[in-house]
């Protein structure tokens, strides 16, 4: 075996981050951190078995990539199977499915805040593990606005089910439509439902305000450059570049903000490569443009990243009044844009849950819902795009069939992928700031999936993978590659 | 009550539905939490580690929820572990049922499945041909493993011993919030059964011919979801699309019809049935009205081993390494 | 775990010339289960049923497995053997080592007995699982509904009443008598079909155990052997039979005229008639559809008063009426009335029409001169419409030259593929009547061929030959309308291998004889097969004729295939005695090899429903669910519901799914046997 | 060195098939004793989970005997076989197993003759496809 002349940490698995990923942490002789690779250890395979399989149930078949995304796989793969068959969906159709992706938007943005993210600030990031998770926030926060909290968030899984079938992995989809109509009772019913939702967007935003901005040594820890990343930024932006979730175009903006790139459907082979690496399961992606840099941040990298932080940095606004309020505040609060912290996206993501809230009441609000043409007139199937942005970022799902609509090639690129690059530049920030002089402890450990749990990692999304778990370890070898000191814990 | 009971949640190869299915529990997830204690639950909610766990006695969990399926080792060793640990272990949802979705990479090799990720798909970049390796040396210096690729999928079954089984992809809230107490608190089933009513999705479907008193009819035509329209409260699969309610446990309360969406089966098999893929073709081609449309069927070992394809008699494709 | 005995046949050398007895004796001796092995060289003699019966006696087993020839001749044997022995009978399995392997691989003893082993582990596997079953009965209900009172229903219901069980005879017509009523003569002797058929049409009216329903119709069967509920409509009469004593009056009075079906609307009746002079029973019957309702006289409004007499204004029947039997003031119901009557057994006896002639363009119809061999009858017939005289339908003179026609509609892939019988038989009966009355005539028939098989037939047709009737082998092509009402027929003689041509003044097309009208909704109710011509099918052809494939059901005369009369009363008979067994011994054993199932596990999606060939399913209300049900008087045990049902609630008794499992494995399992 | 012979199940209809086998027998007409019947009361109850475990537990070939059309003994039994026979074809297809190994014929109970030539003639067929490889493959 060949002996590396470092000392190697490995930590796994990364716990709350839907997936999962391993971390590898080299020293130098001086025991200070040399490189880190972040490691995504299993693959699945979605692409290889979708093939065979007719169109129009890829969405119901593919969603089950991730539980936790429970609509976006779905709603990207019926935009391409609409493309697939050279129709654009019935209006009804596209505002019922709009209203679905967005109310996901509320449940899933509300879970990842209360079960993955607020832990860390709420509980706070030095507590016993045992109670950094979403039963230590319930304590810390008290139950009854715990059951508030989840009793509004349970409002939007409820229009999901009443909607497209199943509250997880919903199903009612169909190319160029949807398989159901909606009552002028259910319109009503969801107009209700999503006044509560806007109340838990509100609720959200002021637990954030509370716990986290109102205390010094957190703000620190957001604008300080321990999880700053450098990086470009993509998104999907409407006519008037304000932040869009089921359809518009893309923008890419680079680290200095300027607009660099803006494209729609297939043109994303233009501007998207994935490398292959040896050390992980999961690709690469950059922008084909600036070519293949390795795994650097800074102004010249060609890395980028997406989801809510991307988001609304790549956009000027959003499109609902609260929001654009929320939006306003957090810009002048860092006083510049585009925001490369890391921890920013915690905020991003609380200000996209209100205005997902809201575009749930704008479109409940909306008579016309209840039209009932919600299927068309079918082309010849062919090959199709289809572009969302998923709570965790963009997502490309991009199929080829027969002359029958039946599956022959398919391609995803997620929302995880994207943020491949910059995950890997923030863990080895954290890591240098934390490791120092061969000092390793479990103490470091949090602060550096602190670094990569803002991005909420979906690694079911990323490698089309099932989360599996890994020991955790933490191994310092000596130069002779022998173990010296062990953190492994079991 | 007595002390509180405890509970033990490890998802391995599982999306994270069946956590979902649990969040979306809701405020009925916070009561329930008075009663139990949650030993651990990972990776999507506590921050358990691998030795907390070696650390509890055998037995000492009163239920143990294991979801997913089982395609890694380390998938194969907390399920060992948490057969030792737990009372009881209950395969909660379809994949740690019956293998899932995921469960239909049974139908390709870990060859095909490579090819297609890392040389096929159009958007990859792979100059020097590469794939991932389990052990490689990054710029000459920094060596890095990755666990062997595996593959196909096994279900919780096949490497441990398994008390109960939970159908759904992933089971609906409303049946968790059934099931748990009665796993808990009540006197439970003979080991190895399914926790169902036991009967399937057109026992409580509405379109069902037989319950409005009609008599079901043969099948005509083969139809895919995107043909036609579905007639308001008609049978869906005597309409001629394939629905799999039949074949079913209907605990979902028949989620899919009632949007015109016919079963896709994650509910699992009705207790007594080997094979769900096996059932449902003697079911449905009996109900046939002629031989063409035996053809029609749209590739029908995804339709009807969606869900179930490692749980089947074959498990996987045959003739491969 | 049962304790099994493994019982080997040698059967002389057919077994035990090529299987080694001993080595698979030894074998069976280390199957699961096995507590007895013994050999014999005759299983089925005295001595080696004894073996057997010791056995269970002692209390060695059981469970029998008996290796020898095949279950389809000796199981019955063997379950005999069982019962004898104190054992239900269907704890026996059968291991064929003698028909399908010892004699099949005689040449290869090695192969044989490896075979051999494998065939009785595969029994002693399937053993093991048997259960014990007893056999069902149902009692029958002490009578019969016969569907039809032409001359086979007659006689089934006759035969039947004569054995003292109650007969109910539905018959759609105002009397009974059916299409035999119609004819003049019959062949071959010649006798006049009223002379016979009168005193038998008495008989059944004045029977005892008869209940004649006549205008009356099926409308439901439902139940099954033993218990048939049936539902028959009385058509409604506008007459009160009660009162009616037949005498005529009100259909002499009676001024509107219509068609007269009975004499093939070769003359009129009225729209209040008696169906025939002598129609049984004797009843007035109304057509409503052609009344005119005289004086305003609508069903159930009071009659006014005539301003002069001050006495009511009544309709012509009305008035002519001394019984009352006619009352227009009576509100009747236009639907009759539905009566609900339980029998043990049905036979259907439906009988046939002839072929109206309109399709055959090409012997135009439209002449009245062209008619069928119907008309003929009823031209012939002193009761028909000109009393017997031998006149044409056009102007009333008597035919020079008459030309008949055969296989009309028969044996004519455009029409009915099938040959009509009876036809070549009553043409040359027809043709004689004619000939021996007026000898001058000139009659012609043209065959396809002559089919005259059967008692007398062929002395018939050579007798008609020699009194003159010419007989021309060739098809017809065509019948043109010529001046004075003359017809030319067109036709080859395939004998002179010629065409030839002839004027005539008549012409009688022999037309197929074909399913009587509804007859295939009678079927549905009935819920048995109609073959391809839509004739009713027979369970088997040779061995089961009279049969359905609905257990308790029977059929006779023309509803099953065309028949001469002959051929008919003695199906009728026949199917009288089948159906009187049951009657008879009151009871039906029900075979236990049958499905049954489980309603806690029946989910209630109705698969098995359309699937079974016997539609011996049906949904039951199970608490505020529906679940499957299998009568198990209809079900013939063939299991396709067991194979279908998605809820594994169906099981099909002596082939239960762990049977049949077992047995495969038996077979298959990988072990040293495999391998030789 | 033990030579393979094939192990065939055959699923016979007991009013056609079964009847076929037994008048082979007694007119003395041989097939290889590979042949192993076992016998069902119509081709209508056969279930696929029966082809399906004969081949796992190592059958090398699965036969099928029903009535010829419009013949069988309980009308439409052999009509049901051969939609759920050629449905599972379909998917043992795809499957990976050789549907060599599967066969369907209509054999009378007056066809001893051609009872004793189809089975002959599939034994051949079996012997060229060789050894099941569900065995090993599936028990594995």
């Amino acid at each position: 075996m060949k002996k590396v002349a470092l000392k190697k940490i490995e930590i796994s698995p990364m716990t709350r981050l839907s997936g999962q990923g391993k971390i590898t942490v080299f020293l130098d002789e001086q025991g200070n951190v040399d490189n880190v690779f972040f490691q995504t250890v299993e693959l699945r395979g979605y692409e290889r078995f979708l093939q065979g399989l007719p169109i129009e149930e890829v969405p119901r078949t593919v969603s089950t990539i991730c539980g936790v995304c429970r609509c976006v796989h779905f709603t990207a793969a019926v935009k391409a199977a609409d493309a697939v068959y050279q129709v654009n969906p019935s209006p009804t159709a596209r505002k019922i499915r709009e209203l679905v992706l967005n109310s996901h938007y509320v449940e899933d943005h509300a879970a990842v805040l209360y079960a993955l993210g607020f832990p860390d600030f709420i509980v706070g990031p030095t507590a016993n593990p045992a109670a950094r998770n979403l039963i230590g926030l319930i304590q810390a926060i008290g139950s009854e606005t715990g059951k508030l909290v989840l009793k509004r968030r349970y409002t939007a899984v409820k229009v999901i089910e009443m909607l497209a079938g199943r509250p997880i992995h919903p199903v009612a989809a169909l190319p160029g439509g949807w398989s159901k109509t909606v009552s002028e009772e259910e319109r009503k019913e969801i107009l209700e439902l999503s006044n509560e939702m806007v109340e838990l967007g509100q609720l959200t935003l002021k637990l954030f305000e509370d716990f986290v901005l109102k205390n010094k040594d957190y703000i620190e820890l957001i604008t300080g450059d321990v999880y700053r990343v450098v990086v470009n930024y993509m998104g999907t932006v409407d006519e008037k570049n304000r932040v869009q979730y089921y359809d518009g175009t893309q923008r890419i903006i680079d680290a200095q903000g300027n607009e660099i790139g803006r494209f729609s459907g297939k043109g994303y082979l233009d501007y998207i490569a994935e490398r292959v690496l040896p050390w992980s399961y999961l690709k690469m992606p950059y922008l084909k443009n600036l070519g293949w840099k390795g795994v650097v941040d800074g102004p010249e990298t060609s890395l980028y990243s997406v989801g809510p932080l991307a988001r609304l940095n790549v956009a000027d606004g959003m499109d609902t009044p609260l929001a654009q309020e929320a939006y306003e505040k957090m810009f002048a609060a860092f006083g510049t844009k585009p925001v490369h912290s890391v921890l920013a996206y915690h905020w991003a993501r609380a200000i996209e849950l209100l205005n997902a809230a809201e575009k749930v009441r704008f479109l409940a609000s909306d008579e016309s819902i209840t039209h009932p043409d919600v299927r068309v007139e079918l082309g010849a199937p062919g090959e199709g795009v289809g572009i969302i942005e998923a709570c965790r970022g963009t997502l490309i799902h991009h199929y080829k069939t027969d002359g029958n609509g039946f599956v022959q090639e398919a391609n995803l690129v997620v929302a995880t992928t994207h943020n491949q690059g910059p995950v890997n530049v923030a863990v080895r920030r954290a890591a240098e700031h934390f490791i120092k002089n061969g000092k390793v402890d479990e103490g470091i450990l949090n602060g550096i999936e602190m670094a990569y749990r803002p991005y909420d990692l979906c690694l079911p999304c990323a490698t089309h993978v099932l989360p599996g778990q890994l020991p955790i370890q933490v191994d310092v070898y000596d130069y002779e590659g022998k173990l010296y000191k062990s953190l492994r814990n079991h | 009550m007595p002390d509180k009971l405890k509970l033990a949640y490890f998802l391995s190869g599982g999306c994270g539905g069946c956590d979902m299915a649990i969040i979306d529990l809701s405020e009925t997830l916070i009561d329930l939490l008075l009663h139990l204690e949650v030993v651990f639950w990972v990776p999507t909610i506590t921050d358990t580690k691998y030795k907390d766990l070696e650390a509890i006695p055998d037995r000492f969990i009163d239920l143990g929820l294991y979801s997913g399926m089982v395609r890694l080792q380390e998938h194969e060793y907390i399920a060992k572990m948490m057969r030792r640990k737990c009372k009881v272990l209950v395969a909660y949802g379809a994949c740690a049922a019956l293998g899932g979705i995921p469960g239909l990479g049974n139908m390709h090799t870990r060859e095909e499945i490579l090819k297609t990720a890392y040389f096929d798909t159009s958007s990859t970049d792979n100059p020097e041909g590469l794939t991932p390796q389990t052990r490689c040396v990054v710029s000459g210096k920094y060596e890095l493993t990755l666990p062997e690729f595996y593959g196909h999928v096994r279900t919780l079954q096949d490497v441990v011993d398994v008390d109960y089984f939970i159908g759904g992809c992933p089971p609906h809230h409303s049946f968790v919030r059934q099931a748990i107490p009665v796993l808990l608190f009540e006197k439970l089933p003979a080991p190895g059964s399914w926790i169902t009513s036991g009967k399937a999705v057109c026992d409580v479907c509405d379109r069902n011919p037989v319950k409005k008193g009609e008599e079901r009819q043969l099948i005509r035509e083969i139809k895919r979801t995107l043909e036609g329209a579905p007639d308001e409260g008609k049978c869906l699969l005597q309409e001629g699309y394939l629905c799999l309610g039949p074949v079913t446990q209907g605990d979902c309360g028949s989620l899919c019809p009632k949007v015109n969406i016919p079963c896709m089966g994650c509910g699992g098999p009705i207790p007594g049935v080997r094979d769900f893929g096996l059932r449902a073709i003697s079911a449905i081609a009996g109900l046939l009205s002629s031989e063409e449309l035996v053809d029609q069927i749209p590739s029908p070992v995804k339709y009807f081993y969606r869900y179930s394809l490692p749980a089947s008699m074959l498990r996987k494709k045959l003739g491969k390494v | 775990m049962p304790k099994t005995g493994v019982y080997i046949c040698h059967c002389g050398e057919n077994i035990a010339g090529s299987v080694q007895i001993k080595e698979l004796k030894n074998h069976a001796e280390c199957l699961p289960g096995v507590t007895a092995v013994r050999d014999h060289a005759f299983l089925c003699s005295e001595q080696g049923q004894a073996l057997i019966k010791q056995d269970i006696k002692d209390g060695l087993v059981d469970r029998v497995v008996v290796a020898a020839c095949t279950p389809r001749t000796h199981e019955p044997v063997f379950r005999k053997t069982l019962a004898d022995g104190g054992l239900n009978k269907f704890l026996l399995e059968m291991s064929n080592i003698r028909d399908q392997n010892s004699w099949a691989h005689w040449q290869d003893p090695k192969g044989a007995t490896a075979k051999a082993k494998r065939l009785v582990a595969s029994a002693v596997a399937k053993a093991v699982l048997l259960e014990p079953l007893q056999d069902r009965f149902i009692d029958v209900r002490g009578s019969a509904l016969v569907i039809g009172a032409g001359i086979s229903g007659m006689f089934a219901a006759l035969d039947i009443a004569d054995m003292g069980f109650k007969v109910y005879l539905v018959e759609k017509n105002p009397s009974i008598g059916g299409n035999m009523a119609k004819l003049d003569k019959t062949f071959p002797a010649n006798d006049c079909a009223a002379c016979i058929l009168t005193p038998i049409m008495a008989r059944v009216i004045t029977h005892p155990n008869i209940e004649v329903l006549t205008y009356s119709e099926v409308e439901s069967v439902d139940g099954s052997i033993g218990n048939f509920v049936v539902k028959v409509r009385k058509k409604q009469t506008y007459v009160d039979w009660n009162k009616c004593k037949g005498c005529g009056d009100c259909v002499n009075a009676c001024p509107v005229t219509v068609p007269d079906e009975f004499n093939e609307c070769l003359s009129s009746r009225k729209a209040i008639y008696i169906q025939f002079a002598l129609a049984q029973p004797r009843k007035a019957v109304l057509d409503v559809a052609s009344c005119v309702n005289c004086a305003n006289r609508t069903f159930g409004t009071k009659p006014v008063k005539d301003f002069k007499t001050g006495g009511p204004v009544l309709a012509h029947c009305e008035k002519a009426c001394k019984t009352g039997a006619c009352d227009r003031s009576v509100r009747y119901n236009p639907e009759g009335e539905i009566m609900a009557i339980n029998v043990g057994v049905i036979i259907t006896a439906a009988g046939f029409k002839v072929m109206d002639k309109t399709p055959f363009r090409e012997y135009s119809p439209q002449s009245p001169n062209v008619i069928t061999s119907m008309q003929v009858e009823r031209i012939l017939s002193p009761t028909g419409p000109t009393e017997g005289e031998f006149k044409r339908p056009s102007d009333g003179t008597r035919p020079k030259t008459v030309a008949f026609i055969s296989c009309v509609g028969s044996r004519d892939k455009s029409y009915h593929s099938y040959c009509s019988k009876v036809c070549c038989m009553y043409m040359l009966k027809e043709a004689r009547q004619i000939k021996e009355k007026h000898p001058d005539t000139n009659v012609y028939i043209f065959f396809v061929d002559v089919r005259a098989g059967g008692m007398d037939f062929e002395e018939y047709y050579a007798y008609c030959r020699d009194l003159g009737i010419k007989v021309i082998r060739g098809r017809v092509g065509a019948v043109d309308e010529l001046a004075g009402d003359r017809l030319r027929v067109r036709a080859y003689d395939v004998d002179m291998s010629a065409p030839v041509e002839l004027e005539s003044d008549l012409v009688v097309l022999a037309t197929a004889i074909e399913p009587a009208p509804g007859l295939e909704d009678l079927s549905r109710r009935l819920g048995i097969t109609c073959g391809s011509e839509g004739f009713l099918k027979e369970l088997h052809t040779k061995l089961y004729p009279v049969e359905t494939s609905v257990r308790g059901i029977y059929i006779a005369g023309c509803v099953q295939a065309p028949k001469d009369i002959p051929e008919s009363v003695s199906q009728a008979r026949a199917a009288a005695s089948a159906a009187a067994v049951p009657l008879t011994t009151g009871r039906v054993v029900v075979e236990p090899l049958i499905s049954e199932v489980d309603t806690d596990k029946c989910s209630g999606c109705g698969i098995c429903i359309p699937l079974c060939p016997y539609s011996s399913i049906s949904m039951l209300q199970q608490g505020e669910k529906l679940r499957a049900r299998i009568d198990e008087a209809l079900c013939a045990g063939c299991g396709i519901c067991t194979a279908a049902c998605p809820s594994r609630a169906i099981t099909l008794h002596g082939f239960t799914t762990a049977q049949i499992e077992a047995q495969i494995e038996a077979l298959t399992v990988v072990e040293s046997g495999t391998f030789a | 060195m033990r030579v393979w012979v094939p192990n065939i199940v055959v699923f016979a209809c007991n009013w056609c098939t079964y009847q076929g086998a037994d008048l082979a027998g007694s007119l003395r007409y041989s097939y290889p004793p590979s042949i192993k019947i076992i016998r069902v009361p119509c081709s209508g109850r056969i279930e696929p989970e029966f082809i399906v475990t004969a081949l796992k537990t190592g059958a090398d070939g699965v036969f099928i005997g029903g009535c010829h059309p419009g013949e069988c003994h309980h009308k439409e039994g052999n009509y049901k076989a051969v939609l759920r026979f050629n449905l599972l074809k379909r998917v043992l297809k795809m499957m990976g197993v050789e549907t060599g190994r599967l066969r369907l014929e209509w054999i009378s109970g007056s066809d001893g003759k051609r009872f004793a030539d189809i089975m002959t003639e599939f034994d051949k067929a079996v012997q060229k496809l060789g050894p099941n490889p569900l065995r090993s493959d599936v028990n594995a």
